[in-house]
């Protein structure tokens, strides 16, 4: 499987469009045990992120992660803009130079993400945030390769790992993040960050899916 | 939703480009990355003092810049931490070579993006000391949470640092003092109705005509829990009685009491908050020796209040009535 | 009902037992008959200027007692001019032997029961000079009504009377001025919700969430006419041009702009709204010297603003930035 | 008929007594076309004034009258507060030392109460308040006095032409008082004053009712 620097953009620009079709839901979520903006959060980020997607569409993938990443955090702003705004560029490092990549590396860029993401919000899993919903898709993969399982196959096992991570967070303890204020009152409701990241995982599978 | 705004997206720059309009003798603002600095910034050889915040607290940030208070504000989008961007071009701003302290509100959100751009500023040779204010009393400050909220010690912060930074003191010292404002404070707040976030267009949270959120933060979070309205001395009660505990203010102390309303608060109810406070700290032997009755963090047009309380000692005391010019607060110049 | 009161009937009370404990440096306060005065009263050789009028519209006028602006206020229930007792008392209170100026905001029940006082106090042997303000623009003022409303204009007429009376002005001076104040300011109001009169319990208008009342007075009243809510600009618009076009203010005109709240609305709106106003004059090539933005003539928890402008010249604008030290408007001091 | 000071203070208890009664009545009127405080202002007036009748009960009418008077200029407040003040005062002063009165009497205080209002308020007929109400009233018992005619029948046709009257602001534009900045829209509204007065004129027909 070759996956380019053009799945990569598409994947971004699946991103955006996914979140702003979800931009509502994900502020419900956010009222209910947040501030109520999360979704306008990652919709004006990628949304911004789509306007300069076109000035690295010839560079490497590394550039076109970081600069998307840079962009997060210069545009998302709460928590969840340094977060994913991390995310991405950890991602991107982990990808510098590279214009193609093998499934391995994708994994070894989405374990970098992931291990931005709990180092910027010092998070651990069960804090009801979207590392939730995030590490047991990776574990998925990790365990997958080392069993050499076909990667489209890992690919879907894990987004309905990072789905059930979602989920997960519903009965728990928010102890993390703005949830946390509410205490007792954060039990019941589901996490919007982990919501956002199932989406995200969601239009990566779908990328993948895509090629060939 | 009923606002005098051109439309939620604009919300932000139109208030910013009023502020301009309204203030050209104290501050200037920027766009993109916005930020409001005063008008004579940098001030040579002086602790740049900068905050920020999501926006929809007014007049906190951008109306307390001004010689005595803020040497500038980020204010990100509505309820939204700013972005490490605007505390960058900020910090470089009002750099007069003796360092900037960051004033930050314990939030996720923001303490992440300050730290940012704390560490590019540092990158750019930058001296920057933070300090996190966590005055809420109505979140458990525990590994269980992320810690309690900043909220109305924020503002006596900003005014008393302020006055010690346009004094001559070092960054070393103005963190000290900072830090020590925010160990003497505690707040808590309630509200008696939910707010509605432009981009939203309904209330964060219904609340029935007949009940109250007791313990909420400034971003239309729901509070620590809801009941039955009572009357303002037992609202007062409640929102004291936990402040008064924590630190503990004992008897004999001297504070400075601050009333703040929400934003949807009338002043008349404020005064008779006030007035049930003075009652409670009179009968525990507390002097009020100062104080400050108004709205000036808000959470939009939330109708609600919170009380806040620092322990004054004279540093402080004569650091609060040191000369503040600023939009929203002003004494002795 | 959702307010911080303890009950309907002790609202101002309390709210005056608050001013009372939060401000002992800058005034007294007197109760049956309820009365506000600055704590020096009575200044010996110095007009006293006093004025009144139903509470519910904090900080006016208990907040703008004090040096450089009031020497008493008299607040009514809420929404209900006071009684003669009260100006009489407040009258003998501030008198200092140069003679009492009574600020009566044009409404049929201030007008006769400050009229009474006045007649009383005369019949003690104090000299009283009436000026009565009435610069609301969305009132016609003819023969077919009780004339224009007294709004926005009373705080900056008492503001730069104040001053005035506080330079040594005697009593013929200070209404001369009072009187050029009022002939030179209009104002005009909107609202986008109701308020609750704590004695009524509910709205004194229902208003859907999509519609907002034009030509509001202060008390709750309807207005001229009802609207589908408008952007900030529109809204703007709506009520500068009756005012610009009633004085009229001219290209070449140098003016105080006052964008109020109207208790309500948080700070934010009404920097927006300031900017759409700021915009407008520009474009009429009016300067704008001078500005006050803020909710100082309110209506209890209604939402919406008012806009007023005084045209000025060189003797307001020196009085106006003259120093002023009371409990919502302060400074200079 | 021997109208006694007695009857003047089960008058003016009836008056208080009624008015608590239409107090929310009174304040819905003036929602409509003022500020919602009609009945407060009027309830709370002469509550006061049943405070103070009993350090009055053995004076004379004039005086007890007076009395009241003052202290509803006193507790009153608004338009209301210094017009019926005045009219109670204006009454007492044409019924000084007097301690029964004859029907004729009755009808001087009225007119003289009615003046004094007018005086107070510059009010003409035709303008929407309580003086059209009170006007018609008055018309009816000077006429009935001229044609001798008998006084309570006088009375009882008095109170009509005061309801008719205080009906008939309900298509009048104000052009007195706060309804008048209401211009067009305070029409199809009764005036809360004119209803205030009605009240009162039908407690004082009682009162002269339930005499000999
Ligand atoms: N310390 C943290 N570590 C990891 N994720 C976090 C942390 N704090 C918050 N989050 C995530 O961020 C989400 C909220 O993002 P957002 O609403 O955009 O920011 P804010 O909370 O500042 O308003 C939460 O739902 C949670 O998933
Ligand atoms: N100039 C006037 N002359 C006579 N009656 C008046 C005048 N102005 C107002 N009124 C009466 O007063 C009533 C309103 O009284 P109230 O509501 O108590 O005072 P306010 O209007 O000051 O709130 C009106 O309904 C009207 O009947
Ligand atoms: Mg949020
Ligand atoms: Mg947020
Ligand atoms: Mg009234
Ligand atoms: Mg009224």
């Amino acid at each position: 499987m070759r996956i380019t620097a053009e799945h990569v953009i598409r994947f971004i620009e699946g991103v955006a469009a996914r979140i702003k079709l979800h931009r509502d839901e994900l502020v419900a979520l956010d009222s209910a045990i947040g501030d109520a903006d999360h979704g306008i959060n990652m919709d004006r980020g990628f949304s911004t992120v789509l306007e300069k997607l076109p000035t690295v569409a010839d560079k490497d993938i590394g550039t076109i992660l970081k600069t998307a990443g840079m962009t997060l955090v210069s545009t998302v702003g709460g928590a969840s803009g340094p977060l994913y705004g991390t995310a991405f560029i950890r991602a991107g490092m982990a990808l510098a130079d590279r214009y193609e990549l093998t499934p391995a590396e994708v994994v070894a860029a989405l374990e970098a993400a992931l291990e931005g993401i709990m180092a910027r919000g010092k998070a651990q899993r069960g804090e009801k945030t979207m590392v939730d919903a995030i590490g047991p898709g990776i574990d998925v993969l990790k365990e997958a390769q080392a069993n050499g399982e076909d990667f489209i196959v890992a690919m879907r096992r894990s987004v309905a790992a990072v789905e059930a991570g979602m989920k997960a967070t519903i009965p728990m303890l928010a102890t993390k993040g703005r949830a946390s204020y509410l205490g007792e009152r954060s039990i019941g409701h589901q996490d919007p960050g982990a919501t956002s990241a199932f989406y995200i995982a969601q239009v990566l599978l779908e990328t993948i899916e895509s090629i060939q | 939703m009923k606002k005098l705004i051109n439309s939620p997206e604009s919300v932000v720059k139109d208030e910013l480009a009023g502020i301009a309009a309204a203030h050209p003798d104290l501050v200037r603002v920027y766009f993109d990355p916005d930020y409001i600095v005063r008008a004579d910034a940098p001030v040579k050889g002086k602790v740049g003092v900068i905050s920020g915040g999501g926006s929809g607290h007014e007049p906190m940030h951008g109306g307390f810049v001004g010689k005595g208070m803020l040497d500038a504000a980020c204010p990100g989008a509505v309820f939204t931490s700013p972005v490490p961007d605007q505390m960058l071009a900020a910090t470089k701003a009002v750099d007069g070579g003796a360092g900037v302290l960051h004033v930050v509100k314990n939030y996720t959100g923001d303490v992440m993006n300050f730290e940012m751009a704390a560490e590019l500023a540092a990158a750019e040779g930058i001296e920057v000391a933070s300090v996190v204010t966590n005055d809420d009393v109505a979140v458990k400050d525990s590994t269980w949470t992320a810690g309690r909220r900043g909220v109305g010690v924020t503002v006596l912060l900003e005014k008393i640092v302020g006055a010690a930074a346009e004094g001559g003191t070092n960054l070393e010292e103005c963190k000290r003092i900072a830090e020590k404002v925010n160990s003497l404070g505690r707040s808590m707040g309630m509200a008696l109705t939910s707010c509605v976030v432009p981009a939203v267009g309904k209330p964060t949270f219904d609340l029935p005509e007949d009940e109250m959120e007791i313990g909420i933060g400034i971003h239309g979070e729901p509070g620590r829990r809801r009941e039955k309205i009572k009357s303002a001395a037992e609202i007062t009660e409640m929102l004291a009685t936990p402040i008064l505990e924590d630190l503990p203010y004992k008897s004999g102390d001297s504070v400075l009491a601050f009333v703040n309303g929400m934003g949807g608060t009338p002043l008349i109810e404020l005064y008779i908050v006030y007035n049930e406070l003075a009652k409670i700290l009179k009968g525990k032997n507390i002097t009020i020796a100062r104080n400050l009755i108004g709205s000036y963090i808000t959470s939009l047009e939330m109708a609600g209040c919170s009380i806040t309380l620092v322990k004054l000692d004279d540093e402080l005391t004569k650091l609060w009535d040191a000369p503040v010019h600023t939009p929203a607060l002003r004494w002795g110049a």
